[in-house]
């Protein structure tokens, strides 16, 4: 049997979504741009598609910017922000330790560059607290950037709060929604949401597409500078395929979510209950407040890439925190975030689930999972010191 | 990061898993916190290494050159094993990928210290050039 | 009949990219950072689109670097020789008047940060001058930029000639070859080009990716942080199915080349000869030193948004640098370049062939374009103007 | 940028196209430089405008906006095209793309231009409120 279950890391194309993109192929390939016909169908399909991002994320068409994806949203957010903070000697943003790297690595850069960077604290259970945000928050504060769910551990912040404490504060907050698009109910008006990343690969839509939302009246920087597209803001051709097929799916994701979401809980609380018979077991991030796909689990004793290799063979698709998957010596510094040490951190293992699995599926990774782990267990010197310890 | 067959194979069907009772010497380098320890088991007699086994707690490469390297020096004189390299391995193995040479590093320092131990043991002097340099700390090893 | 002359802006995507890219939807899927098996065979798809790409550069695959277009690969490419100018303290960049926006712009956001742009000239048949290029570079020099081919009127600079001055002065020599690449050769290593951009949709490759050739040895800046994708320089998950699409298109028209510049050259002959019948319309660029596809010609007394406008109506797509196609007041900066007047160029019309087109459809082009050239002559004040004026 | 139907048609057929010989006023606006230039004839009898024509150099909406003031005041009296508006122009033909608008002014000048030729070649004074503000450079027009 093969099981996908690495939903965080990229999903399958839907149909409706391929369907929706291939006469963008071959027939509907203008450059939106282009004056005539072939061009202006194009530009019709690209506002279409916009529209329905638009809506679906309770803004307005004219404050979606397309991009290649998540990681260019969160760079042209963090970067947008950065350029006004500046210009009213406002050098202080505020994130947290579990952000992605596409994220973390942009403040980085600007760190870099003078600016001063807070990292909240996200406790054992992997959720921002709103008092430690309200106690960082400073006159010079510049951004709040906090993602709406972790792509490891599946933790949601409370985004609506984050927001208005924001708003409260005058404070332009910007959430990094990669995971939680097309899986957690998104309103920017309601939300107090200011800027926005997603990307179309994690709803079933392609790679290649993603939204910077940013709220009118705040004005953009570009990153990539050129021709007029964007309204200026992103140049380059348009992917009208990939942006086409964002809108399909997102549209999809949004309007099956209630159905959709329940089915895919049912399966992840299975598996986590299931999983957590295991002995020396447990979850990280916190039980309630988490993706519905989301299962993220420590295997005390074992590794995790040997795991993952094992249950890949097995025909199981999953993830791991070690360092051993990203070839650094560190393990996810979302695990170590958490509190994990190092040792219990390097045997994390994310499955992280669709709308596209089953409980069949659930099913063979929960018979599939106790063997190996014995099997990695019973090789393993730490796991053999852990058991004398008792 | 792509591992060839040989690897996949000493990963899947590891020769060797287990620990020997009455080991001549005991070797373990690494640690938890940069995610693989090997704990190799050797049992020498007269000069010539009879068994070797490993328990390892790693990943993939870990497991399969902790493998391989017992494979390797099993059979063998001492002198022999002492010349394990983890160049040697890494051949045995077709190749690992770059990000995975320090388990190759860290099986043949592995060999080296069970080794170490059977001359302690013994109350005998290691040969100077064969000594074990691994000093735990992953991140001091630079590969 | 319905032509497609406006391969410049954009093209059809071919059926060999297609069905290339169509497995990576549904099926190949996997993100390549993840080391299960259908991650891994996305990292092995995607080595090999880079090792095709390289190949047919005359590169090597560590030099190929995946963006989401030219623009992205333009950017990134003059930020890169930008920051490491500044490290040596050369802050002076070289380029011409007539390179694209991508460049253009990024140029001018460098001169606000303090860095010199020469932008060279190009004379009337919008050809650079080794000779003024030679004068212009100066010890603080840290870039040339100079574009492969003009992607409005057509123009081939002499890039191996211009790469050998640059290495003889040690300066970094990037070319956008955004519109030259599948339809000129290119050979890095041969024309002694450092950096190169190019972008699959101008070669029926898909929306959506493009390279950033860096020499090795020359250490790239991202502009897109996050994840170690592309080597840590480009942040994002790979684009998989368009930068397939891309090695597919690019590969063919590499092969095609010989055959395909020949059939398409002999229709541009064509079209130039028979346009240039009617009265008071001139060639814009070198005749002998452009794309195989381009013709850009500036019929006087008729404004080129208009006859854009009614081309389309009888089936034609073409392309115009007048400024009502822009929606800016000032005609394009590349027919002012060459030194038409703003009237003059507001009259231009470009159409842009590819190996899609075919003899019939010059045909028709030649045949519907005099009567709508005499319609918008016989209303026009300009026109009756300059008649009086003879 | 998407052209209403009624801007098509306007430009596709554009009605009085054409110059009058004995015109009672002409006026042209704008500048090749910028890329659209129109004049207007009209004919004016007894205070009635009996006959407008025009010819453009420029885009579709600038035809379609010298299509469309000609239309809107061919048959009026004096007084009723005085008063046209480049937004009366504009409702007319179902909306302009932003970019465009200006052209609609132009069209609104353009008319207003020939009016105070009539008005000159009469040897009259044309209402204040009324009078041309065309310059001629289009940049100074703002919109
Ligand atoms: C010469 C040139 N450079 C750069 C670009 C930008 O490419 P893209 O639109 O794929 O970003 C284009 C095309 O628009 C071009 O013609
Ligand atoms: C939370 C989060 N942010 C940002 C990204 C980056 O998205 P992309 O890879 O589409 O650029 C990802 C996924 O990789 C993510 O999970």
């Amino acid at each position: 049997m093969n099981v996908y279950a690495d939903n965080a890391a990229t999903t399958r194309v839907s149909e409706a979504a391929l369907e929706a993109m291939l006469p963008c192929f071959v027939e509907n390939y203008g450059n939106p741009s282009s004056p005539h016909h072939i061009g202006q169908k194009a530009a019709q399909i690209l506002l279409a598609a916009r529209q329905t991002m638009a809506e679906h994320l309770g803004a307005e068409a004219s404050e979606i910017l397309f991009t290649s994806g998540g990681s260019e949203a969160d760079n042209q957010a963090i970067i947008t922000a950065a350029v006004i903070g500046a210009r009213k000697g406002k050098k202080h943003i505020i994130s947290t330790k579990i952000e992605h790297h596409a994220v973390l690595h942009a403040l980085n850069k600007l760190e870099k560059e003078g600016y001063e960077i807070t990292l909240l604290d996200v406790y054992e259970d992997g959720i921002v607290r709103l008092s430690d945000l309200e106690a960082a928050i400073r006159p010079d504060t510049a951004l709040v950037t906090i993602m709406y769910a972790n792509n490891e551990i599946g933790t949601i912040q409370p985004i609506k709060e984050i927001g208005a404490l924001c708003r409260e504060k005058g404070v332009i907050f910007h959430t990094d929604a990669v995971q939680a698009a097309g899986h957690l109910p998104i309103n920017v008006k309601e939300q107090n949401i200011d800027m926005l990343s997603l990307s179309a690969h994690k709803f079933h839509g392609p790679k290649g597409a993603g939204v910077f939302f940013c709220r009118k009246g705040i004005p953009i920087t570009s990153i990539i500078e050129g021709g007029a597209q964007e309204r200026g803001k992103r140049a380059g051709t348009e992917n009208l395929p990939a942006i086409v097929g964002m809108a399909a799916a997102f549209k999809a994701a949004c309007e099956q979510m209630p159905d959709a979401a329940a089915r895919v809980q049912a399966m992840r609380d299975k598996l986590i209950d299931g999983i957590l018979q295991l002995p020396e077991v447990i979850l990280n991030g916190d039980r309630e407040k988490r993706l519905p796909g989301n299962v993220n689990v420590s295997v005390k004793g074992i590794e995790g890439e040997s795991l993952l290799l094992m249950l890949d063979q097995a025909g199981i698709c999953a993830s791991s925190g070690s360092a051993c998957t990203s070839g650094s010596l560190d393990p996810s510094h979302v695990l170590l975030a958490i509190g994990l040490t190092h040792e219990v951190a390097h045997g994390s293992l994310r499955l992280s689930l669709s709308e596209y699995n089953n409980d069949a599926e659930i099913d063979y990774i929960l018979s599939t999972l106790p063997p190996i782990v014995e099997r990695l267990r019973s090789m393993s010197p730490v796991w053999k010191k852990m058991k004398e310890g008792k | 990061m792509m591992y060839s067959e040989k690897v996949m194979d000493h990963f899947t069907n590891p020769r060797n898993v287990g620990e020997i009772e009455d080991a001549s010497g005991i070797g373990e380098v690494g640690n938890a916190k940069c995610g693989d320890i090997m704990k190799i088991f050797l049992k020498i007699e007269d000069g010539i290494i009879t068994d070797a086994k490993f328990n390892t707690f790693g990943c993939g490469a870990a497991i399969a050159t902790s493998s391989m390297a017992t494979e390797l020096i099993k059979g063998k004189p001492i002198e022999e094993a002492l010349k394990l390299s983890n160049k040697a391995v890494v051949e045995a193995l077709d190749g690992l990928p770059p990000v995975k040479l320090h388990c190759s590093v860290l099986a043949e320092e592995g060999v080296k210290m069970a080794l170490q131990d059977y001359y302690n043991k013994r109350g005998e002097e290691m040969p100077e050039e064969y000594r074990p340099r691994c000093d735990g700390d992953c991140s001091g090893c630079g590969v």
